[in-house]
């Protein structure tokens, strides 16, 4: 995704609509995976990230191609985001074979190496550390890499992510920690879990250079995630970015979220979407926005069309892939 | 008598024992106001209150141990770990500190503490959400281990495990909490340490343990149409363990299965073929037959998964081939 | 231990040289461990205080007597502050019935409940989460106690540490978290496991008020300490209080320390040993000290007796307290 | 052939590989200027250097899961985790990813880490120094688990271990890092999942890993003195096991003692016992009888240590039970 306007200081409005079309990828795509819930057709549970996409797309559009990406049960919009095609994204919820994990490792378990998504993680907090080895070894080899991991704002509250992000200072690997602290983890309020309001106090923890950005303006979040990559990339020690976000919908697919003011979402929803907040900004037409909508309605179409028709693994397959030979 | 779910009867035995006694209480994450991920504490949070109902941050080994700390302050915490495959972020907690306080401090201390969690696959979870990790604790001295199958054995040892002064792990099972099924009208605690004979039989004693306790008296039915008698035996408790009752019960019958939903390999499963040889070796007619999830991680796909665990037809592909077998080899 | 000095503000000479005696029980006693075990007397292996007396006499000297401690696998003076009689102490690490741990637990796992001592912990920060646990005990039985938790600068990088502290702080516990930065962990200097100086930090990413002392002089680390269990005990909510201090001597008990200049422990025996600069600002004469010193020698000689004598438990008592009935 | 220590063959099988090979590098507490708890790293630091002789901070789940992280990218690492018992701090790396990630990324990853600890008791640790755990990982579909008992087994299997693109768990036993045996000039890796006969015989077939091997060969020295004549096997690698190699020694003998330090309930013997009857059930002459610790976590006092653990006399006595047994009961 390298490309000449990374070191511009505004972005062109074609660069936005082209994240704006990447937002309302995500959108489209997550909305269909709860229509393809409810009707009953997706095995597992489900997280979408409706309400998030302008962190997903600011961050790995800041990225370059071999920079790596580890993710969350919460991570379909990191893996559109970093370049796996919706195809094989919805081929994996229908557990096929054309699966980006061929059909083993579901919405929790996204991997896509060759995009340099080195895999969502169902445990909270439990990709921390892959990212600070990985990282690691980059730095070791001297390549001019860096790997980031996304994560909510109930994982910081795990030992993992305390002796990973002071790993990652320690050793000042090329890192990045891009917390979306979205205000709920699960149920869980910000105050039934966190204890100070601003997170950027755990990293300063281990000294840890921190930013924080509205995670709701896409060209905000790239310009930051940009800002600490090239910090990490340069060797100038891990960085921990902090997007404040909102998710707009339940934690899981019919989440009847019994614990949020109903008048919440609603409000968030008017003030707090990324994709209305970038539309104003730049102002995109009716026609053009009613062409991308149907651009992206006809691609997320396609990748059902594609996954029901997919491969069912054999069962027996169930035993490859557990040794490398 | 009444008839509840296995959800319900969770609930009734730490909603009562909650209310004789306010040294009970409970904490994990999400169990407050959403009532548990899996629904098990919806309403209690009304009935008690935030202090007793215990919203945790995402914190599995400062629960657990937090849990510890109160057990040991003399009161007796109920810790809720979402999913099993959780455990793994607390086993520092279980194994060294709950398990041991009582044996390093030469019996000055006890840790009445319930670890509840629960697990089970079927459902496409995939690797990291449904693994059945019973038999690691097993292994633990100063643990105790609990697994129960039916909603009046769920309530009965869950109120019975919340007053023991030992730590107690309590494994659920994810595919049961909607099952039904009759419960004495008050709850009568059970010891923790007593099989239960579902089904008795002469030919082939099936020991199974949380689904495959459903899964094995389906197979017992079906057996029976074809002329074999199985009996079901469910220990409940994995430790302290009924061996007198396994034992007699193959003694009995002179053959065993054993099924499991968890992998079989190091499985509990291996400690009941290893106990039933010894104990029973004279007896037995044939190997004990282990089933149980094959070696291999939980795939999402549903047809992987549905390959990988055990169901009613393995148990009784296990049962057809002990009793197919000559006695005495 | 609750005596009317605690609210004074300076501390009369008498109590300073009670002080001084403890500090100086805690040093003998660990000097005879260190002969007693060199002799191959005790099994297992240990880790004295030696440098760290202040810190404990200190800070339990401020604590009443139904206030908890958890210790670690330094835990010797931590102990005999907190009131365990010297006998018992030895008895221990000889591995008798008559030990504080009846002989099940050894050097690093005392404990003395009647006397407060809920455990020393040879795991890194595994006694903290407890001591979250019966502060919150005492809380919700709204008992005016506090549990108050040793450890080391190291147990400051381990997961544990983080989710304790966040879940103290989240619920306001009276815990205190007396961390006794020795500059080591085990071989481990700062530098190769702590990307900050400021330990305080640490505290800071949960909200948690912080404090910190000169461990090495007694005086001030009780004041501080007072002030911390007050803090926690009227409900103000939880302390990290960081206590600077010195091990003048190795990890472990024939620690060869390669790691470590020579001239360091050196230098720091001559200016960094809290007996000395005690003695020297109550100016005690020479008698006085000596007479202390005799007395204290009868003591510990005297627990070494009593643990010789000791009744060494019968095999198979090894099968007992695995299971309260 | 030289004779070294275990010690120095753990320490060999690092340095070469690290001298071979740019991509393998060790992390762990205390490895650098100490060389370790136990010694083993002695010299690495200087002459590998820091990049590549890691010190860490006290963080067993972080430095497990970089080493995930750097093996997924490429690297070789090799993990010390000082004390067996500690990894129940890391044991969510060690089972949701590193055993999982290739599976569920359908085979796109390779991890091909190795953690090294070690633990043993006989030295009156206690109770959270010297559990031997090795049972759990068995349990893991994905790890590989090594336990080797001798100088040239601990050198081979290591190496060969480093070079596996799988993560392996790798046990040593603390009280075996002195002992001499000959090795090899060179360095010969040994192929995971190949057990080994010590000693060959007829009567009795005991499987024995780490202290317990060298145990067991005194109880088989002792036993012939008694005309019994004991086969001792071990399988080196718990997990893949040389389950042929294992049964065949069985079907030879007609009986079976297991003997591992590791608490008998639950522990590898339960396994192995479970196999022996399935598969060599018509040639078992008596019950596997299984030799390992008593039910209890590890105590202070040395009278009360030697009491829990097994020692050569235990498995003299299993020998002599099994033998003097009646064939076909
Ligand atoms: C270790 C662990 N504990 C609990 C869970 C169950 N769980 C899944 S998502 C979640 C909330 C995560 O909150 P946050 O990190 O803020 O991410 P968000 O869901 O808001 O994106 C919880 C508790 C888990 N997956 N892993
Ligand atoms: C979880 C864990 N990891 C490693 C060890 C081995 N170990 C024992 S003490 C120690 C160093 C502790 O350092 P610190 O916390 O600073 O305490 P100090 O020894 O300086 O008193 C280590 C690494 C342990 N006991 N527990
Ligand atoms: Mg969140
Ligand atoms: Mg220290």
């Amino acid at each position: 995704m390298a490309t000449a306007e990374k070191t511009s200081k505004g972005l062109s409005p074609d660069t936005l609509k082209e994240f704006l079309r990447e937002m309302l990828l995500i959108r489209r795509f997550e909305e269909k995976v709860e229509e393809r819930f409810r009707a009953g057709e997706l095995p597992g549970f489900l997280h979408v990230a409706i309400g998030q996409e302008a962190v997903a797309v600011g961050v790995c559009r800041a990225l370059e191609d071999d920079d790596i990406i580890a993710s969350t049960h919460r991570a379909h919009g990191h893996t559109l985001a970093k370049g796996t095609h919706p195809n094989a994204l919805m081929a994996e919820l229908y557990g096929k074979v054309e699966g980006c994990s061929r059909g083993y490792g579901g919405s929790m378990h996204l991997y896509d190496v060759e995009n340099g998504n080195m895999g969502a993680n169902a445990v909270v907090g439990g990709g921390l550390p892959a990212i600070v080895g990985a990282a690691l070894a980059y730095k070791l080899r001297g390549e001019p890499r860096v790997a980031l991991a996304f994560f909510g704002d109930g994982a910081t509250n795990i030992g993992t992510f305390h002796e990973a992000l002071n790993l990652a200072q320690l050793w000042k690997v090329p890192a990045v920690f891009v917390c979306e602290n979205n205000h709920y983890a699960e149920s869980t309020p910000a105050h039934q879990q966190l204890p100070i309001e601003d997170l950027t106090k755990r990293a300063e923890a281990f000294g840890m250079t921190a930013m924080t950005v509205d995670g709701q303006d896409v060209e905000v979040v790239y310009r930051t995630a940009l800002e600490a990559t090239s910090h990490a990339r340069e060797g100038r020690g891990p960085v921990f970015l902090l997007a404040e976000t909102f998710r707009l919908t339940g934690h899981y697919i019919g989440d009847p979220q019994v614990y949020r003011p109903k008048e919440e979402i609603r409000e968030l929803r008017r003030t707090q979407d990324p994709l209305d907040r970038l539309r104003a900004t730049l102002d995109v037409p009716d026609d053009e926005w009613d062409a991308m909508e149907r651009e992206i309605a006809e691609l997320v179409d396609g990748s059902v069309e594609f996954a029901k028709n997919g491969t069912d693994p054999e069962p027996q397959d169930a035993l490859k892939n557990i040794y490398a030979e | 008598m009444p008839e509840i779910t296995y959800r319900e009867a969770v609930r009734d035995a730490m909603s009562e024992a909650m209310r004789r006694d306010g040294d009970v209480f409970i904490m994990g994450e999400d169990i407050a106001e959403m009532g548990g991920s899996m629904g098990v504490t919806q309403g209690m949070l009304q009935e008690f209150g935030p202090e007793r109902v215990r919203n945790t941050p995402i914190s599995e080994m400062a629960i657990v141990g937090a849990g510890v700390g109160a057990a040991m302050a003399g009161m007796r915490p109920i810790v809720e770990i979402m999913y099993q495959d959780f455990t793994t972020l607390a086993m520092e907690q279980l194994v060294n500190q709950a398990a041991k306080h009582r044996y390093m401090s030469g019996g000055q201390l006890k840790v009445p503490l319930t670890v509840r969690t629960q697990g089970g696959a079927g459902w496409s979870p995939g690797a990291q959400h449904a693994q059945q990790l019973e038999a690691w604790f097993v292994h633990v001295p100063g643990l105790k281990v609990v697994f129960p199958s039916t909603p009046e054995d769920v309530r009965g040892l869950l109120f019975r495990s919340i007053y023991d002064d030992n730590p107690v792990v309590f494994f659920e099972h994810r595919t049961l909490y909607g099952i039904k099924g009759e419960v004495p009208a008050e709850i009568e605690p059970i010891e923790l340490g007593q099989g239960r004979i579902h089904r008795e039989g002469e030919d082939v004693t099936v020991v199974a343990t949380g689904r495959l306790v459903h899964e094995a008296l389906a197979a017992a039915a079906d057996a029976e149409k074809d002329g074999i008698s199985v009996e079901v035996f469910d220990p409940r408790t994995l430790l302290p363990l009924d061996e007198e009752g396994l034992v007699s019960s193959v003694k009995k019958t002179n053959r065993c299965v054993v099924a499991h939903e968890a992998i079989v390999r190091m499985g509990f499963g291996a400690e009941v073929a290893a106990l039933v040889q010894e104990r029973a070796f004279d007896y037995l007619d044939a190997p004990v037959e282990r089933v149980g999830a094959r070696f291999s991680p939980l795939p999402f796909a549903p047809v992987m998964e549905a390959y990988v665990i055990p169901h009613e037809e393995d148990v009784l592909a296990a049962i057809k081939r002990t009793v197919g077998r000559n006695g005495n080899g």
